[in-house]
């Protein structure tokens, strides 16, 4: 793989917490990938036609408000309808045990919880991203 | 004093040659923390200059003259979720248990203005907080509460004047005039922009409808509280303990400027203003940020905008303590955590008092969780001997000396907003964005690299899944809250509703306060998405600048 | 200084147009509270002679130069239960989880000098702590925890000197000299007779046995801590925070004056006496509490009995948190009462802590209550900044006008103590007794008038039973304990036994001193009742006046 | 009934927590009663003995030890064979509400839990031994 990891950090949805998202983002950025920041308040298609536009590897969804299982389902959707099926999507937040499991059946690659290091989400990325 | 200073060298010289921790001392926010503080480090303090009496100015030891002597804070659990009925049920249930005042919480979809079938809303409605489309909602949430004797606070900002005027309308429905209620409305939206980022028009307009409120509360709804200057939200997003201080009285400032602008006079709208702040883990950093906020807000309002009337000067707040502290990892250190924020709000002096549950980093409480956290209130108030006595820490070498550091370091942050245009312009270019989000950064590399331990997370970790019942919002709630909107909008007179909608925009448009155009719309059941909607095709839209 | 008089004089007449809450404002232990304190209260205080420096006489503000900043305190559980195989795995959960001191509770039946097959400890065999009948259990108690390297509590009196003859001989077996080990036992009898009423002997063949074990740690175990002089059971029983403060110090001295006495110069053991205090739930009373214990016992150490020594004037102490404050009822306010007593030890300067777990009024405490309990030490000591500086609370006019105000009052039960004669005969004539015994009433009236509020217990309180898990101690764990004593008795050299303990009689008889003869029984091993029985019958039995 | 009520209040076992008896019993004194303490550490023999010895109504054993289950059958069990079946036994501290269950099954009267009101354990003996 050449080139920077090209990541889309992204909020969906109506919940304005966003220092856990921008925590994220500067982490990714300070280890060396490109991060593409969208801002609050995107629905869906917004962040599905900034990630192809972007041509990102991955997108990390950042999510608190309960909204997930509304949310994520959604953007799969649309990146297959798209077809832009290869890029990966995962993200954190608030999200129960249970549902972290139904998402990632879904398709969802990874989620993370709350007081996750910065460095495993930075690893994590490195890892799957070259694979 | 001089003995002292010899023997304080003496002594510092000795402690050099004893090991410390490998630790760096400092607060939670990053302040330096001395070894030890004596008479030395604030020699410079003036009693009745710098401390004064409770109730006196300048207030730093509290803002009424005998405190919980005569009145303890206000318990208020900020809550709400699910349908207008689902509330309605936990706010009795509160109530029954002692709880003091009502803090609603409204669901996204309400905090933007929309009403529940706004595309945007789709699976957030209920969810973190009450759904409100109509004065229908208010109705079912308050049934039963007599308005007349009880306070509520509402956390609400950009359609905080629709939500006010609700409760106003629910106020008539109970025949009690809006001169007597008694409450709270955020109505804060610099610390959106800021921070919590529920926003719809952009700055200039949304100051415009706040000095609406002040002027037609301060003529209609006398005791009321029309803006809660709020700190809470600027610390969650990551500020400082310093930060947080400044951004608030900053903004608090800015709130007093545009009323005067606006021709209120100051001591008309400024006794009304409240503020609200958090309470986070560094226990005399807090107490010493309560101090100095009183310190300073009375010290500039009675000399740089020349309030005449004391209630001008004293700082009245509310406390939340620290969401962003909590942990998800073994819930039940939260308690112990919420336990010793609250003891630090109630040490500062704070007049109502939020305390979190131990299962806020999952979910909204369940009632178990949010009776633990009333009941840490009840025992500090009437178990601990706390609320015996006014500032209690009053003179301690540390608190004081750190009370001084935080209020100079304000004044430093004062100076920079002051050189970059003011509150408004600094938002603009993205300045608190910035110093928030480069706060937060900085906490998280601490924490990752073990300089902040964060108990259960980077150190004295579990392995074991933390087993908690967990409050479960019942997905039906969306359809039901959307049934009802449609059925109101059924049987209300939308003839009437069109006609206030008219004025409203009319209003918007040729300056006239908008409250009153408001109430009428809320009276006849205009959606919250309906009015929000005339005054965003009028003041448009914000948007932010990205920064991270 | 006179400017604040006459603006606090002003102050006081304003206050008195403004009605107080329907309360008698005091301390929960009935020392009255002023509304507000100003340096007008604490005018007197003289910085250097009244506080100084840590480290430094009087150790007002601690008792090293670095507190916290050096070492924190020491995490300490209390605990032992059932056989000595489950103590041992309880006290590996609890090193694995952070905990950085070990404490052991034994059963009733060792705290009296009984076996496990005496008839009267039928029923209570491992029951409140950990069963210990020869030497045998100690190895099993402490197999693979490595005595060299953790300090180790018992709370142990009348058979102190065998608990702790046993310990030296688990550290021979590990191949730890004596002079290496660190730890505690209480060994404090005199509190015994006056509050916790665990006797065998009679009070002067008991402080015999204490002055033995003075002299021969103060040669062969020097490092070991050779009384806890109590205040902790004083107060459990009943008493007032001054009263535990006045009747802990006044046993100190009296221990002083027997070592003396016995011709021990005072700076060869006193460095040795540790003291162990409660912390109840008056937060700002317990913190002045100990800072005024410190500092009487610098004053009376170094003035009164003219030790040389610093080491002998700085008082040392373990906290734990007040068990008779817990309720039953809604056992997790527990968690909250536990976490602000915790709170007041730490600025008190506490050097050890054992906070309470949430269940302890029903039973002992499960592995989940008691990490939790631990817990709250992590958080204090990790997240609330509270140990950044020394003595954080220094200065506060409250507190040191209350601290002045607890000294002042100590004294003057000094002084009605030593008009009876001392401690032992006021023991003997049932003043301490009849003092805790009043005040425990007192309370307890106050309780049901609510006067003072218990959460849970007389307001706030909820129809329905919680629901918690608790800690079983299985039913053989007594049988098991008896077949190996049995298994002891006939696998030991009876021969060798018989001797020791002859050896024993002829010492407790001729005034050599016991220590030796009791470690020589120990590895003999000998039983705990076969030991105290030879003591009992050459030392007679207790009976204690009848006093409620 | 003529005279006072008479009431033995008894400390069985090893346990020397006799604040709860001792308040206890000056409560009951406070409210005219004749209270006879035993002092600390009564074998179930002695406890039965002083009881008939007295002529008491009745019992109140407190006990914090956790060896309920050993000592109040034994009290019972002593009380019939000497014939004082009559003297009616009570007492608290920390017991399991399902041990409380048993034993006032095998015939101890009542079982008062922590913090209760002394006031309610005067009112109860007064209306049980009336009776």
């Amino acid at each position: 793989m050449e080139g920077k990891i090209r990541v889309l950090v992204a909020k969906p949805g109506l919940d304005g917490h966003d220092r856990g998202a921008k925590v994220v983002a500067a982490a990714l950025r300070d280890a060396g990938m490109e991060v593409i920041y969208t801002g609050l308040h995107q629905t869906p298609e917004q962040i599905v036609e900034a990630a192809i536009q972007e041509d990102v590897d991955l997108i990390g969804i950042s999510i608190l408000s309960g909204a997930h299982m509304t949310i994520f389902p959604r953007i799969l959707k649309l990146l297959q309808e798209k077809g832009a099926g290869h890029i990966i999507v995962s993200g954190g937040g608030i999200i129960p045990k249970e549902d972290m499991e139904k998402l990632e059946r879904l398709g969802v690659k990874k989620l993370f919880g709350p007081g996750t290091p910065t460095t495993e989400i930075v690893e994590w990325i490195k890892e799957t991203v070259k694979r | 004093m001089s003995e002292i200073k010899k023997a304080r060298d003496d002594w510092n010289r000795e402690v050099n040659n004893f090991k410390e921790r490998s630790y760096r001392f400092e607060t939670v926010s990053g302040e330096p923390v001395d070894i030890l503080y004596t008479p030395e480090e604030i020699k410079h303090l003036d009693y009745l200059r710098d401390l004064g009496f409770p109730g006196k100015y300048p207030f730093t030891r509290g803002v009424y003259v005998n405190m919980y002597r005569g009145k303890l804070w206000t318990m208020r659990q900020f809550s709400g979720f699910g349908t207008p009925e689902d509330t309605n049920r936990r706010y009795k249930y509160l109530l029954e248990h002692g709880q003091t005042g009502l803090s609603v919480a409204f669901d996204f979809p309400t905090l933007y203005g929309r009403d529940s079938d706004d595309p945007f809303s789709a699976g957030e409605v209920g969810r973190c907080g009450v759904a409100v489309d109509t004065l229908r909602d208010m109705e079912i949430i308050f049934d039963g509460i007599p308005l007349e004797s009880i306070s509520t606070s509402m956390t609400i900002n950009p359609p905080a004047a629709m939500l006010l005027a609700m409760y106003i309308a629910v106020g008539e429905k109970q025949g009690v005039p809006s001169e007597r209620l008694t409450g709270t409305i955020q109505n804060d939206m610099l610390k959106e922009y800021q921070a919590q980022k529920t926003w719809i028009y952009p700055p200039e307009p949304s100051m415009r409808i706040i000095t609406d409120i002040l002027s037609y509360c301060s003529e209609r709804v006398p005791k009321w509280n029309t803006i809660s200057i709020s700190g809470y939200h600027i610390r969650e997003a990551g500020a400082t303990a310093v930060q947080e201080l400044a951004f608030t009285l900053a903004n608090g400032f800015t709130y007093v400027d545009y009323g005067i602008k606006a021709g209120i006079p100051v001591d008309k709208f400024a006794p009304r203003l409240s503020f609200f702040f958090n309470s986070h883990l560094d226990f005399f950093e807090e107490i010493a940020k309560y101090r100095a906020a009183r310190r300073i807000w009375a010290r500039e309002m009675r000399n740089r905008y020349g309030a005449k009337d004391p209630r001008s000067w004293l700082m009245r707040f509310h406390t939340q303590t620290a969401g962003c502290t909590l942990t998800a990892q073994q819930p039940e250190n939260n308690i112990v955590r919420v336990a010793f924020q609250a003891l630090a709000a109630v040490l500062g002096g704070t007049q109502s008092l939020h305390t979190n549950s131990m299962d806020e980093t999952y979910a909204l409480p369940t009632e178990k969780a949010v009776k633990i956290a009333l009941r840490t209130q009840q025992l500090l108030a009437h178990e601990t001997g706390v609320a015996n006595t006014i500032d209690p820490l009053g003179g301690s070498y540390y608190v004081e000396a750190l009370t001084n550091r935080l209020e100079e370091q304000a004044y430093k942050y004062f100076e920079r907003i002051d050189s970059l245009g003011g509150v408004i312009p600094a938002i603009e270019t993205g300045f608190f964005q910035r110093e928030i989000a480069e706060s937060a950064y900085r906490y998280q590399r601490d924490v990752e690299k073990r300089q902040k331990i964060v108990v259960g997370v980077n150190d004295f970790i579990e392995e074991e899944e933390p087993k908690i019942e967990l409050l479960k919002i019942r997905p039906e709630v969306e359809r039901h809250q959307i049934e009802r909107l449609n059925e109101v909008r059924k049987e209300r007179n939308n003839q009437k509703v069109k006609e206030s909608l008219r004025e409203l925009r009319r209003a918007a448009h040729n300056g006239a306060n908008l409250m009153p155009r408001i109430l009428d719309a809320v009276r006849a059941y205009a959606t919250l998405g309906e009015m929000c909607g005339v005054l965003k095709e009028e003041f448009g839209e914000y948007e932010e600048p990205i920064i991270f």
